[in-house]
């Protein structure tokens, strides 16, 4: 937990984890005894019988469970299905968990190799979804164009995870392939690489530009990076990609760099590990291998009410079980203490004005919680600006009432959202 | 707690450990209520000390009963009202230690017991508890009270019995009937060191200001407000004084006398009642500052310092109306 | 309307008395109650008028065409308040004076075209009659009330036809934001609290 | 149509029916009235100016006809014998209308005995003083009829209440008039305290 300093008259900093000039090498993780894969779910379409319990798959095989629809997984390792099962995540998402043993074998399934010569949209958009760093392909591939400008990431958005920091930094000749592959199949002349405000140099000639943003939370959120570094606003309720902005993490390209590379989609992951007292790691692991195993392998114990959070302490979010396994996007794992975690309360609000002060999106907090708290979640949109808000988390980190106000305005946006579709539906 | 959750750490199996699925952000800054009261009260100490030292025992059990009447209605409310209890904020504590800090010495009990009754209860309480309230608890509070017993509050006759070092006589009021001349006798370090007479706690301009700044330097209150609103004073003051200087004191005493310091840094700042962004909280003190010297020169009161409180804490919604545009705000 | 007779004269006793529970009739019940026998005068002077009213516009219920009731209420209503106030003039001078303009208020005050409009307008003339008397009846013990507790915190006395009665004892002191103005709101805002306590089901 | 007519003639009716119980009522209760407002209103206002006056003076008094007015003078009894009047005039400019006072003029000297207000809608702490502050209608007590009746503001000598200019003009105004009343009403004033005496 960051205290606040003791002299509050300067708003809190939140300063970004800054690694070493000397990066360590990355602690690897053996392979697990089983790999968990989630799956795009649409209730709407049946599912195919081409891919069944028991089924064997290959090292890099594309799993693919709708036979209509663009959805699939790369399998990281050789074994066969034991389990396919439904899950539901974070608002309602909803996903076929497909669980995969390993047979210790590495098989390669080649399909990809055979296409690398050429490189097109469809082959990145086929093949890389699923890439460690979860490239934002598809959307590339739906946009007919319309993005003129494609943001690297060489910061993460969230303070202690440095994940995306290691990659450009130590990968750079991935990065460097990476972004001359993107120029090749999206004909997007415009790469901006972000990094920590001191370290710009060092990028050489990599085929883009390089652009530091100050190294503290939250100028690396896409709002922020779209203001400071591209000078253009938002308009609430749009998307950077509106604007034709598209936003890769530094390790999305690094992957698409290296599977063109090496003619295998990577299937490793990296990502920073911060241990109970604090200690950060930066881990190399599977993709799909269970939360539990990596915890293990640093000897951590977690005790009732402890909290997993994969993503950032501003953003990120807790999972139930240790059996959740690490996902594309999963940059980093904290494990908490149960007495340092921030509990909730419902004191009400006392109107002192930090989270006004703090917000970066200058939105009148202090009046929009009192509309959500009453579940007007309209009124709020309407006259308290909810979605200029760019979810920063850092409202409720300041609350002197401990107010959830985070957790509110994504709950409201999630009801407006779903308020809206039946409404879209009748007409 | 503690018990409670060894309770169920017997009942799960040792395999299927329960971890809490909560929502970020996971940091906190660790800025409680509990803290804002309890620093406040903190700050308040210094002036708080000097007034027992003049007014001795009278004092202290003026101050001692505000306190603990105070929290006593909010458990009594809290109770009736079947609501969460909530002294332990420390926020009803601060409620009595400012009423308290505010009165004369020789207060009679009754007064103290229903003047903690109107602060907690009507002040705050009934509004919806804290936060909700519209006005101070504690302005509102003296204000009715001033209103009711006008007696309890001429500070010349309550603190008659008292033999203190320096001139028995309460400035403003000399200044209000009297006119600018009977003040010679005042000098202003005098007054700023608390050599005069006034309430048990708000006399002291050098703790007050000290406790002021502590809290405005932690962040606890708002150096927009109190500092315009000292600036309202001053310069509301010095335009009066330059027009006649026999009428209307000048602006020194103005500011070193009355509520004035005590209404600047503890009281118009209050969370609930005042605004949040910077150009209210600018016009809100300046508002208040230039109110209090008309109150007390063209007014009926000699203080006007809780009244003009009152009246800018009607005007703090408002206020917050001027706000800075959201970020992509969609016309 | 399976309603008794003596349903429809208690019903404006506690269930609907007009001021705590429809919190109707606000201006005379902030207004006159600084003294109990301001209170008194005012919550008389109504029921009269709500009484003959009722009274006449349940008579008169079949005869007024719809378009024009309200002109008819109100013109009912206006003569009988003049009646009071000629009356009050004429006999009880000193209570007109201090009661002032909120004699000739009674016009529009709420409770007396709502129960014209509401009931009278639907019911027989005994009916009307009770429906009246009762609202009245709760309308002036409701000001009573309130001006009880005014008075009583305010200065310590309760007034009974312009000679005060010293309740308090001595040691009293007298909270005199009672009987001003904001203390009528926060008199009333309290009523209105203990009301809900007792009368929760 | 029919409905148009039978609006009219209710209305009417009931228009008729109200207007002349009013009026029945209030020739009924009209003496009573008058007297009730001798009582309590001029009565005070007449017993604070006549505080040493061995009669009544509510009981004597008599009218005189002033135009198209009919005024009613009270007379005072001093030392045995009829030598003041009291009457009421109206100032307009109040802060809330007409200002009623009653003046009360020594026959023999013409001077002012004393004023008191009667009727006023003034703020309650600021206007209304003139009838509750006994300082600010003491000022005219004395005064002569030559003398103007003006506040200090204006040039004359009656100091305004403070925060009350307007209800202090008023006040001045209604005593103005009275004085141009008395004077106007003098030869009839003294026929009828001639008449008086027997």
């Amino acid at each position: 937990m960051i205290k606040k300093a003791f002299l509050g008259l300067s708003t809190p900093q939140i300063e970004y984890a800054m690694l070493p000039a000397h990066l360590p090498e990355t602690e690897k993780i053996p392979a697990p005894k089983s790999i968990t894969l989630f799956h795009q779910r649409n209730d709407t379409h049946s599912i195919s019988s081409t891919l069944g319990i028991g089924d064997p798959v290959k090292t890099g095989e594309k799993l693919s469970l709708y036979s209509d629809q663009n959805f699939y997984v790369i399998s990281p390792v050789s074994g066969t299905i034991s389990s396919l099962s439904p899950y539901t995540g974070d608002f309602g998402k909803s996903y076929i968990a497909i669980t995969i043993t390993p047979d210790g074998n590495q098989v390669f399934d080649d399909t990809f190799q055979q296409q690398i010569q050429n490189p097109t949209m469809e082959l990145v958009s086929g093949y890389l979804a699923g890439a460690p760093g979860n490239p934002p392909v598809s959307m590339l591939a739906d946009s007919d164009g319309s993005i003129k400008t494609i943001v690297i990431r060489g910061l993460d958005p969230d303070p202690l995870v440095a994940t995306n920091q290691y990659i450009a930094q130590s990968r750079l000749k991935d990065l460097k392939k990476g972004i001359r592959i993107l120029k090749e199949v999206t004909a997007v002349q415009d790469i901006i690489v972000i990094t920590a405000g001191e370290s710009v140099q060092g990028y050489g000639h990599i085929g883009a530009q390089v652009k530091g943003v100050r190294p503290t939370y939250p100028s690396a959120l896409p709002h922020m990076v779209m203001k400071d570094v591209l000078g253009q606003v938002v308009p609430a309720g749009k998307t950077c990609e509106n604007l034709g902005v598209c936003f890769f993490s530094a390790e999305a390209v690094v992957s698409i760099g290296r599977a063109f590379e090496s003619g295998q989609i990577p299937t490793s992951k990296i990502l920073t590990f911060i241990k109970k007292d604090g200690t950060p790691k930066i881990v190399e692991t599977s993709i799909g291998t269970p939360i539990g195993n990596i915890l293990e392998a640093f000897g951590e114990t977690v005790n009732e009410y402890d909290r997993i959070i994969l993503g950032g302490p501003m953003t990120g979010s807790a999972v139930y079980a240790l059996e959740h396994p690490v996902k594309p996007d999963t940059d980093s794992i904290i494990v908490l203490d149960r007495d340092k975690a921030a509990y909730v309360s419902d004191y009400p609000c006392i109107n002192c004005g930090e989270c006004v002060r703090i917000c970066p999106a200058q939105m009148q907090v202090h009046m929009l919680v009192r509309f959500l708290e009453a579940n007007q979640y309209e009124a709020a949109a309407d006259s308290y600006d909810l979605y200029s808000c760019i979810e920063c988390g850092l409202c409720s980190y300041v609350c002197v009432s401990k107010i959830p106000i985070f957790q509110y305005i994504k709950l409201a946006k999630y009801e407006l959202e779903r308020a809206k579709t039946p409404e879209a539906a009748d007409a | 707690m503690l018990e409670k959750r060894d309770l169920l750490e017997q009942q799960t199996p040792l395999e299927q450990k329960k971890l809490i699925v909560s929502h970020a952000p996971f940091y906190h800054s660790g800025r409680r209520v509990t803290e804002r009261s309890y620093h406040t009260m903190l700050a308040a100490l210094p002036a708080l000390l000097l007034g027992f030292y003049h007014y001795g025992m009278p004092a202290i059990s003026v101050v001692c009963l505000s306190i603990s009447t105070a929290i006593f209605w909010e458990l009594a409310f809290n109770l009736v009202a079947k609501r969460t209890i909530t002294i332990g904020d420390g926020n009803a504590a601060l409620l009595g230690l400012l009423f308290a800090m505010l009165l004369p010495a020789t207060t009679p009990w009754w007064a103290v017991i229903t003047g903690t009754f109107i602060a907690v209860v009507v002040g705050k309480q009934i509004f919806g508890g804290i936060g909700s309230n519209a006005f101070n608890p504690v302005a509102l509070a003296i204000a009715i009270m001033m209103v009711s017993y006008k007696e309890l509050f001429d500070f010349d006759t309550a603190l008659l019995n008292y033999d203190l070092e320096f001139a028995t006589i309460y400035p403003l009021k000399a200044a209000k009937y009297f006119g600018t001349a009977s003040l010679d006798s005042f000098n202003l370090v005098d007054l700023f060191l608390g050599r005069q007479l006034g309430g048990i706690g708000a006399t002291f301009g050098l703790g007050l200001m000290l406790g002021g700044i502590y809290l405005m330097l932690r962040g606890f209150i708002r150096w927009e407000i109190s500092l315009t609103f000292l600036a309202g004073v001053y310069l509301a003051a010095f335009v009066f004084n330059l027009f006649d200087p026999v009428r209307f004191a000048g602006p020194g005493i103005h500011l070193l006398t009355g509520y004035t310091l005590i209404g600047a840094f503890f009281l118009a700042t209050e969370d609930s009642s005042s605004p949040v962004n910077i150009i209210p909280m600018l016009v809100y003190g300046a508002a208040g500052g230039i109110m209090v010297v008309l109150i007390r020169n063209i007014g009926a009161y000699v203080d006007g310092v809780v009244l003009a409180i009152l009246v800018i804490n009607l005007l703090s919604p408002l206020l917050d109306k001027i706000r800075p545009e959201a970020l992509g705000k969609v016309m | 309307m399976a309603k008794t007779l003596t349903q429809e004269f208690v019903k404006g006793l506690w269930d609907e008395v007009p001021p705590f529970r429809l919190v109707l009739g606000l201006c005379p019940v902030l207004a006159v109650t600084k003294a109990v026998e301001n209170g008194i005068g005012m919550g008389v002077a109504t029921t009269f008028v709500l009484v003959c009213s009722n009274v006449l516009v349940a008579t008169l219920r079949k005869v007024i065409p719809s378009k024009v009731r309200i002109a008819s209420y109100i013109i009912i209503i206006a003569t009988f308040v003049t009646i009071a106030e000629l009356l009050m003039q004429a006999y009880t001078y000193p209570l007109f004076k201090k009661l002032g303009i909120f004699i000739p208020l009674i016009v529009v005050n709420c409770i007396i075209l709502g129960r014209a409009e509401a009931f009278a307008s639907k019911n027989g003339i005994l009916r009307s009659l009770l429906d009246g008397l009762g609202f009245g009846i709760g309308f002036t013990l409701s000001l009573m009330a309130l001006a009880a507790v005014r008075e009583l915190l305010g200065t310590g006395d309760l007034t009974f036809w312009e000679k005060p009665i010293q309740i308090m004892g001595p040691w009293f002191q007298p909270f005199s934001f009672m009987v001003e103005a904001p203390g009528a709101f926060i008199a009333l805002g309290l009523m209105l609290c203990l009301m809900n306590l007792v009368g929760k089901k | 149509m029919r409905e148009m007519i039978k609006m009219v003639i209710v209305l009417t009716i009931l228009a008729t029916f109200s207007g002349s119980l009013l009026a029945a009522i209030h020739s009924k209760t009209k003496d009573r009235i008058t007297n009730q407002i001798l009582k309590f209103v001029k009565g005070p206002a007449i017993r604070k100016i006549f505080k040493e006056a061995s009669n009544d003076p509510i009981v004597d008094r008599f009218d005189i006809k002033d135009g198209d007015e009919t005024r009613s003078f009270f007379v005072g009894v001093f030392e045995g014998e009829p030598r003041a009047v009291a009457f009421e005039t109206f100032g307009k400019g109040g802060y809330g209308g007409e200002v009623g006072l009653m003046v009360g003029i020594d026959v023999k000297e013409d001077k002012v005995v004393g004023v008191g207000v009667t009727t006023h809608a003034e703020t309650p702490g600021m206007g209304a003083k003139a009838e509750t502050d006994p300082s600010f209608v003491a000022q005219f007590e004395d005064l002569s009829l030559e003398d103007p009746f003006k506040v200090t503001q204006d040039g004359g000598t009656i100091n305004a209440l403070s925060g009350a200019t307007l209800t202090s003009r008023a006040v001045s105004l209604a005593a103005t008039e009275a004085s141009g009343i008395y004077q106007k009403l003098k030869p009839q004033i003294e026929e009828k305290l001639k008449n008086f005496k027997k």
